[in-house]
């Protein structure tokens, strides 16, 4: 067997954006695909859920929620070690206790096609995690301000398109159940891989416009970028144990522990803390932090998995 | 002037480009400063904060136009440059124009 | 067998735009969305149209054709009751007289899912109800004016892009014929349940923007949306059962009765009635009576059907 | 106005901002009143007949542009008011600019 | 059997065209189906080529890049000739000489439902005759001076988007094997008519809007564009037999011979021939070139070379 | 001018709409220029070279806008006008417009 495809198509990307190609895909279909990929993985995830939910359940979410509390406050101490400033600091920290939605849907097809089973409602844990980490970032650079407008903010962030999208094609899917929904079937079936490979290519494009700002930032950010997917894999490995998953949901908790958001957090911290500089944390997420799980991270994390628990 | 223009008013024209991301912030600025109504159109560009370009979400910039009094315009550049300036990417600036209807700005 | 995943997905960006989310698609995918149903429908239509066509149509046509100016002479005195201006009765009857392709859509995939047989020629028919009533409209609000410019006006109508892309595909079904379009079949089967949650997601978004125009025209617009639907759903039914139509085409016709335009009649009246209020009529057909054929009438529309042709 | 410019004449800039579905309607009208060319962009925005997007059909706002002598200007300006104003969203307003080759225009 | 749905679906663009209807698709699809198309012909092509290379494709290599370079020294002398300018035929030659991948498109699509075998790496021919005819093009209307920014426009034409399209989809394909890309087959099994059909319909609309520039340019260009592909389909078939390829193949290749470009060239001569007319070559490519080859030239270019590689 | 104002300074705006594919050729030209920044949007129009509408590849055109000093903004006048005027679609107008924070452009 021959190369993943799907990462090729980042590879592809990444390669023809460093070479400076004329290439690039319409913003409208970029936005399409990311729509796609949030409602397959959502409606999947609530036709699963219909049939498989459990009272463990709630005390499980409640620990992944902790889990998006603990991030933010180990890659900050971490980011101030590195001499960032107090507000870039905790902006990075949002951003790398919160979770990347695209990383997760290509952890969802390398589970499937290495054929390993995961708890199907872990698309509810991507929901959950995107939102504490901002909370937590907020925090960390304004301390408990009262100046700061939490009513707007958890609008803009609870109604935001990712966690709406997931949520929404949860919902969907438990409501209308299996059956009903097989008509939609192709969404998380023939066309999951097309749709991921053509969003990865253009996350290659995004990410190779990165080279830029990275080269300008320098060595400290970079070392971030590659040393705290490893914590925050280890953190969601043991989280993911703890709580009682399956090797390939605590494979993909560690996933989204490692990963780092590019979309929702960034138009956060773009409001809450106008003064950080958004082009460093989306240096680090989108020019190293995501190639790097995509690339390496995603298979040594089930290795990990693997080998943490053996019986399971 | 021309001589044949009779009903025309002078009026400040406040062009604003900006990161897309303020859009509702500056609306209700807008309308808070007294603003008649605004013209929105997606653009990019480059300035003091490097490239922004829309082929990606949230990095594009917006164009906003308002045609409004002298004392309007000027209250929206002094608000805008006062809150904004300083963590965004923005510019600013007035011109002259003429308007029938003047009733309506 | 849980909820429609469909109509779940309107309710979905109802409920997502009445909240005020961020979530939107982008336009590009709306038209395109629009356009797959359109040629779909048609497609489909064209290709069964080839292999059943029968001297009878023509006959059935002209009834239809009838229908489609009957609507708007049942819309407009009920409208000047209800004291709206004579301009603003003529362009919302215009509305109401001719059809939405959306509720057409959906009645085609309600269909389907309930296994219920209906004429294949249907599409035929919501292209030659979309007129009659523009022009009817336009009649009812100026006369028989000289000032109207009839001639451009038909041409913008006729070659306007819904007509043109169901006619465009019957046409392509007819010519190439049911083994030929074959290769296009994932169109109107696998990819169709898709397109059409896509597309009433978009809807519903759309839908919930009606709500602030709603609040202001008040309780004389409201009504009218809900009791238009039922006068058009049972010309629909009686017309459809004169003419023969199975009990599916019959309530299929019901259902183009009672729906409202909101693409095709918006557009003309703005160029031929100008100063009628474009909001009243759009408000009242996407804000009521749309969700209301989607959610509610439909399934009644059916039952009626089944009562009044039992033997069919 | 600067000593250096030699070539440079003054025209004047008509900015209209309107209904999308007026295109082609306004563009015949401008060929006919002596319109030496014109510029479209998309735009959205707000004004006293309320909110314009364009993320949906036939809802969005044209921004129209066109560079011509003072005289067209303001038969463009005059007829569009005289037609279109009452019953359509549109405002229109009037800048001075300069140009070079201005047999273009 | 009846019509091809394709080609109807290009007839359909042509005739709303030309009835100035308001039929369009949003820019993105357009872009978006031709990046699907280039991506499927890459893939689809790098795939089978990783099954079947063998030495005598380097060598089969050269002589398309020879073709490439013989088709604009046709083309030129005919359309001076034809009394054309110097840098207006220099510029339109090279629009004959590089070749269309949509009517690659359509040739692949006609040579499956016709079951003709073709070598799967045809796609290979495309990407690399793109590029000879511009240079030639160039030299012809400039001689080999030194003005000529030759880095920067090699750059633009290599790093263009068709070329990036077709050799990374090659490329991946070649990497990942047939087994590996499995799950991204709908893109050009049961997708591809679809895309292709709806791509058409673009290029019909696309085509229908030279016709004002063709009445103005009058009868020599279209006498140009209508001879020029009997002369391209001829050498293309000639090279085909010379080197060896299959009926289909080299069907395939007088099919490019006879095809002209209307992307990456008008780009390229834009830039360095900007003196040189756009609207001509456009007119004739689009609006003449493709129709032809499209609705009578690929099925007698396929005939030829039924009758000349009898044994084949 | 209004007599409240008091820290607005005078630039020029250049408007230049143009072929989409000079895009990045006129961008290095505006920087070597000195063009201090940029704004871009997209659009399609009609002039002395027929109708250039954006829905298909390279067909349409963009409108740019530089703020800059008088002096850049005709130095870069002249220099569209003597290298693209001649082969491409292209017009180019200046206008008189205020900035704050006059050390940005
Ligand atoms: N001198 C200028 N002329 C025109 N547009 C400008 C100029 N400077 C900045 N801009 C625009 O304003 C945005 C923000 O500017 P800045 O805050 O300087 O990065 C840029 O992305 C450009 O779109
Ligand atoms: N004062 C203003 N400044 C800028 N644009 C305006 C203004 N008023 C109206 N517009 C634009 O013109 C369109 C029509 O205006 P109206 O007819 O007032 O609704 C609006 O949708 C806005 O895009
Ligand atoms: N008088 C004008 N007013 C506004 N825009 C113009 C005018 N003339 C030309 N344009 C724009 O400039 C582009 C190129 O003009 P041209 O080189 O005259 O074809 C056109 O496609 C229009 O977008
Ligand atoms: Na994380
Ligand atoms: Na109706
Ligand atoms: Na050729």
């Amino acid at each position: 067997m021959g190369w993943d495809p799907v990462v090729l198509f980042f590879v592809f990307g990444l390669i023809a954006g460093l070479l400076r190609s004329e290439l690039k895909l319409p913003p409208a279909l970029y936005e399409t695909l990311s729509i796609l990929l949030l409602l397959a993985i959502g409606l999947h995830g609530g036709v699963e859920l219909a049939e498989q939910a459990s009272m463990a359940l709630l005390w499980q979410m409640a620990a992944v929620l902790l889990m998006g509390v603990m991030l933010p406050l180990i890659a900050f101490p971490l980011l101030r070690l590195l001499r960032f400033g107090r507000v870039d600091s905790a902006s990075i920290a949002a951003h790398y206790g919160s979770v990347s939605a695209g990383t997760f849907a290509v952890v969802v097809a390398y589970m499937l096609s290495e054929d390993i089973f995961f708890e199907s409602y872990m698309p509810l844990f991507v929901a959950i995690l995107e939102i504490p980490a901002i909370v937590v970032g907020i925090v960390l650079a304004r301390g408990l301000s009262k100046n700061t407008q939490w009513r707007e903010l958890s609008r803009e962030i609870l109604l935001g398109k990712s966690i709406m999208l997931l949520l929404g094609g949860l919902l969907i899917g438990v409501l209308a159940g299996k059956e009903a929904v097989g008509p939609l079937e192709p969404l998380y079936t023939s066309m999951f891989p097309l749709v991921l490979a053509l969003f990865l290519l253009e996350m290659g494009l995004i990410a190779s416009r990165q080279s830029g700002a990275l080269r300008k930032v320098g060595l400290k950010l970079v070392s971030f970028a590659l040393l705290m997917p490893w914590l925050g894999a280890a953190v969601g490995l043991t989280i993911g144990a703890l709580i009682g998953l399956s090797v390939g949901g605590a494979a993909m908790l560690a996933t989204l522990g490692a990963s780092a958001s590019y979309i929702a957090v960034p138009a956060a911290m773009r409001l809450a803390l106008p003064e950080a500089n958004p082009s460093l944390s989306l240096a680090a997420s989108l020019g190293i932090t995501f190639p790097f799980n995509i690339l390496i991270g995603i298979p040594i994390y089930l290795q990990a998995a693997q080998w943490l628990l053996p019986g399971a | 002037m021309n001589e044949t223009q009779t009903t025309a008013t002078r009026r400040t024209l406040i062009t604003i480009v900006c990161e897309a991301i303020l859009e509702s912030k500056l609306l209700k600025d807008l309308e808070l400063l007294g603003a008649p109504g605004w013209t929105i159109s997606e653009a990019r560009g480059r300035g003091s904060r490097g490239v922004r370009s829309s082929d990606w979400d949230n990095n594009g910039n917006i164009r906003i136009e308002v045609v409004c009094s002298r004392r309007v315009a000027e209250k929206i550049m002094g608000h805008v440059q006062a809150h904004y300036y300083a963590d965004f990417a923005m510019i600013c600036f007035l011109s002259d124009v003429e308007v029938l209807r003047s009733d309506k700005f």
